[in-house]
């Protein structure tokens, strides 16, 4: 087995277990932290595309995580200050 | 000039949005000039469109498969066409909606946003770019709905960011999965290259699911009538009008470009189930509805619904693209006419200071205007004649007929008939007696804000009673099915 | 029957996910290599880019029309928060303590190098704009959180919108010089990169520093 | 052949930590589980030969976010204990 392909199966197991807490969790915290761990899977995958046996590594997909990461934080931020608002009207 | 025009199109509400949040005490004129300026790029193109056909540009200057492209053919510009149509009155709306309130210095900046976003994606042809702008349209939409600041409304914002932040999920895995295989994003290049393996079959499913979320394509709309119906009324026509049409667009175009020709049958006919499934649950819900705007947000619901019914029918040979013409006719019918509805509901509302039913019938006697405007987008919503709607639902209904399609025959005769279920319901409000009860206190409604929803509900109208220069821009550089 | 089903939920859950896991692991485990097209093309265009980093090159050049989104994501979502209102104290500045402020003599600053430092390497080596703007942002919170800064409304305001302001003018003029959306003329192409990259990098310390502060700043009084 | 070991413990470790976050009924543990996982994921990214990447997420995937979820944590239990107080006010009242 090659490397990347461990790590794509490490970012498979990632995504459905982010996923499966979004489901089953109930507090919000739980829920973003899930999200956020799912989106690692994806980003994990994006990267192992990119790493060819030997040759160099194909940039785009580093790019695409880099604003993918981004993107995830934005968001977290954004969920993180909802939850807390709707906590105030409670 | 193709260049300035699409430009035009995505900087200026960009550049807009920026003005509004730098100065945010200033007049939001600048969100009208931007959304003018939309209109304008949006028919430049048409006329390019018209003069010498489909256009590509390569931003940055690289072309595929290294840089970003844009894609304008028929389908592109009636799309953005859409926006600048539906955007216009609801920006009339929102000035008088959010004129003084301070809810309306983040509406602005927000508004400009979303247009950038959608005006972004019906122009890009390129997978991941599509990511980054369902992303802004699925945040700024969110943070559209919580604007309200009631707790119905943050409780519905939740739901609709944790939902569409999965779906974009789901279409970025599909994305990887595309990615590892062809190390390709553009979809010029992936058309030439796909096959139907395990890879491309496994990866568009996540593609579909993702998206078919964000359209809210019955079982998975659970998240769209709390949201709809909740937001402020500007905000709820934007976000039916347009944003649930931004991720049909990408399936639209996934469909025809990535999903490769020995399709089994089975995928299609489900997502049609699925289509009648919205059709009657959507319709029965919103007859059921106890407060106006729920009304209206369960029948985008059922109309979505109608949306998916071109799966199964686009497989029907030469009736292929009379299902293509009517989908994209129903699309942008549905903005006009689900638009102007919530403006309407809206004044109602705004009016009454609340959206019950029961007794909304003295305030729907007071608004003659916004009632007429529900009355002429009701007519586009049934599908009768002469309406947008009417042309959608007849175009897909002869390549249902045409193809022996009988189920999808009787599904589409049942959803006008509970369609027109729940208008009457609502323009009966104008006819019942309410003469024995005390006349109650009405907020003042401004005319404008009227107007803006007469106006969308008679461009549906006009949509009907004009068809064919739509229907030729439309066809221009259509894929050819069947 | 409720209590059933919320008792068969996880059960139902964990194995729909362990299929989905599954379904994709063999699509993806099946899938050829893709042949490196993709890594050539970015390698051959490098030189133009004016830039040698190959990522740099792609977020600023190649693709730079994501990047331009994407810094509208980040203010965007800042525009959100502030949208919520939270009502949060008007300073949540950390008690003064001494080890606190003797740190923060030695660590201000000192981020501030390192951004300076990420965003000039991130040309050549790993780094760039966003990395650097999170190392400012942290930064900025230390100083905020000791008291030691707080800005006005109109400057944060500016901070948060300059990168995508530089970013969209940047664009749009570029027609002129060369006839191409967002296409650099060669020969400048890293000088028109450091101007949208500092500037993004100032956007993007402002809101991820903003986005923690969460309390949108009043104008200035009437 | 020590490499292939190396991997294999990122991995791990990453699911475990992932799982524990998941999990923890304590949310402070939970975050802390979370930044920890970010650190590896960045280790990860590194072994993967993603360096841009890797300092991204050191800085942002798992400082900014752990900052960003523990200030939320503070501010809930502030959230919380002033607005209790309120009610006991209004009670008082």
């Amino acid at each position: 087995m090659m490397v990347a392909d461990l790590y794509a199966l490490v970012g498979v197991v990632l995504f459905v277990m982010g996923l499966s807490a979004l489901i089953l969790r109930s507090r919000d915290l739980q829920r973003i932290l899930g999200l956020n761990i799912m989106g690692t899977g994806v980003f994990m995958l994006l990267v192992t595309s990119a790493h060819g046996d030997g040759q160099a590594a194909d940039p785009v997909p580093h790019a695409m995580v880099l604003t993918g990461i981004v993107v995830a934080v934005s968001a977290t931020a954004f969920a993180l200050a909802l939850s807390l608002a709707r906590e105030r009207h409670k | 000039m193709t260049l300035w025009w699409s430009t035009l199109c995505v900087a200026a509400p960009l550049l807009a949005s920026v003005l509004l949040f730098l100065r945010p005490k200033r007049t939001a004129g600048i969100a009208l000039v931007a959304v003018t300026l939309v209109l304008i790029g949006a028919l430049g193109l048409a006329v390019v469109l018209h003069d010498s056909g489909p256009q590509f540009i390569a931003i940055g200057g690289w072309g595929a498969p290294l840089g970003i492209g844009w894609r304008i053919d028929g389908l592109t510009v009636t799309m953005l066409l859409m926006a600048g149509i539906v955007g216009w009155p609801v920006t009339i709306y929102a000035l008088d909606y959010f004129g003084g309130a301070a809810g309306g210095r983040h509406f602005w900046p927000l508004w400009m946003l979303l247009l950038t976003a959608l005006c972004a994606l019906f122009l890009s042809n390129d997978l991941f770019n599509w990511y980054v702008t369902l992303e802004l349209l699925g945040l700024s939409a969110v943070a559209l709905v919580t604007l309200s600041g009631k707790q119905a409304a943050l409780d519905a914002a939740q739901r609709y960011l944790y939902t569409g932040l999965v779906g974009s999920l789901f279409y970025l895995l599909g994305v990887a999965l595309i990615y590892n295989a062809y190390g390709v994003l553009d979809l010029a290049v992936l058309r030439e290259v796909t096959e139907p393996t395990l890879a491309v079959w496994v990866a568009l499913g996540l593609m579909a699911v993702g998206l078919l979320v964000k359209s809210a394509l019955f079982p998975l709309h659970f998240w769209l009538p709390a949201a709809h119906g909740s937001a402020p009324a500007p905000v709820s026509a934007i976000l039916s009008a347009l944003v649930v049409k931004g991720a049909f667009y990408i399936l639209l175009r996934l469909w025809f470009d990535l999903v490769p020709a020995a399709l089994p049958g089975a995928v299609s006919v489900i997502l049609g189930a699925l289509g009648a499934g919205a059709i009657i649950w959507g319709s029965l819900q919103a007859i059921r509805a106890t407060r106006l705007k729920m009304l209206v947000a369960y029948s985008t619901v059922a109309q979505l619904g109608y949306l998916a019914l071109f799966f199964p029918l686009s497989g029907a040979g030469e009736w292929g693209n009379a299902a293509l013409t009517g989908v994209v006719y129903f699309m942008v019918a549905h903005a006009c006419a689900k638009g102007a509805m919530f403006l309407a509901a809206g004044n109602l509302q705004r009016a009454a200071g609340h959206d019950n039913l029961v007794s909304l019938a003295p305030t729907a006697q007071a608004l003659p205007v916004s009632m007429f405007a529900f009355a002429i987008a009701g007519v586009s919503i049934m599908g009768l004649p002469p309406s947008g709607g009417f042309i959608a639902k007849w175009s897909l209904l002869s390549a249902a007929i045409g193809s022996g399609g009988w189920i999808w025959v009787v599904v589409m005769i049942a959803g006008g008939l509970l369609s027109a279920g729940y208008i009457f319901r609502v323009l009966s409000l104008s006819f019942s007696e309410s003469g024995a009860e005390p006349k109650p206190e009405l907020a003042p409604v401004a005319k404008s804000s009227e107007w803006a929803s007469l106006l969308l509900a008679s461009i549906a109208l006009l949509l009907g009673l004009n068809a064919l220069p739509v229907l030729d821009l439309l066809s221009i550089g259509l894929p050819r099915i069947g | 029957m409720p209590k059933l089903i919320k008792r068969c939920l996880p059960v139902l859950v964990g194995a729909g996910a362990v299929a989905l896991g599954a379904l994709i692991a063999a699509a993806w485990v099946r899938t050829q290599e893709n042949g490196g097209a993709m890594t050539r093309a970015v390698l051959e265009a490098l030189p133009d880019s004016g830039v040698s980093n190959p990522v740099t090159a792609v977020l600023l050049n190649f693709r730079g029309f994501d990047t331009l989104l994407e810094v509208a994501v980040l203010m965007l979502t800042l525009i959100a928060v502030w949208a919520l209102d939270l009502r949060l104290p008007r300073t949540e500045a950390l008690p003064p303590s001494p080890v606190f402020s003797s740190l923060l003599r030695f660590s201000g600053p000192l981020l501030v190098v390192i951004a300076g430092y990420l965003l000039w390497v991130g040309a050549s080596e790993p780094g760039g704009a966003f990395q650097a703007g999170a190392v400012l942002a942290g930064g900025c919170l230390l100083l905020r959180l000791a008291g030691r800064w707080n800005p006005g409304a109109r400057f944060v305001r500016w901070a948060v919108s300059v990168g995508l302001l530089v970013f969209l003018l940047t664009a749009i003029a570029m027609p002129v010089l060369t006839g191409g959306l967002l296409q650099y003329p060669p020969a400048s192409a890293g000088m028109w990169i450091l101007l949208i990259e500092t500037a993004a990098t100032v956007s993007i310390a402002a809101i991820l520093a903003a986005l923690f502060v969460a309390r949108e700043p009043e104008g200035p009084r009437r | 052949m020590i490499e292939w070991w190396v991997d294999a413990l990122v991995g791990l470790m990453m699911l475990w930590l992932a799982w524990q976050a998941l999990t923890s009924a304590d949310l402070l543990r939970a975050v802390a589980m979370f930044v920890t996982f970010g650190l590896l994921v960045a280790i990860a990214w590194i072994r993967l030969g993603a360096p841009d990447v890797a300092i991204a997420e050191a800085a942002i995937g798992a400082g900014l976010t752990g900052a960003l979820l523990l200030i939320t944590i503070r501010r809930m239990e502030d959230q919380r204990n002033s607005g209790s107080l309120e009610k006991r006010r209004a009670k008082a009242d």
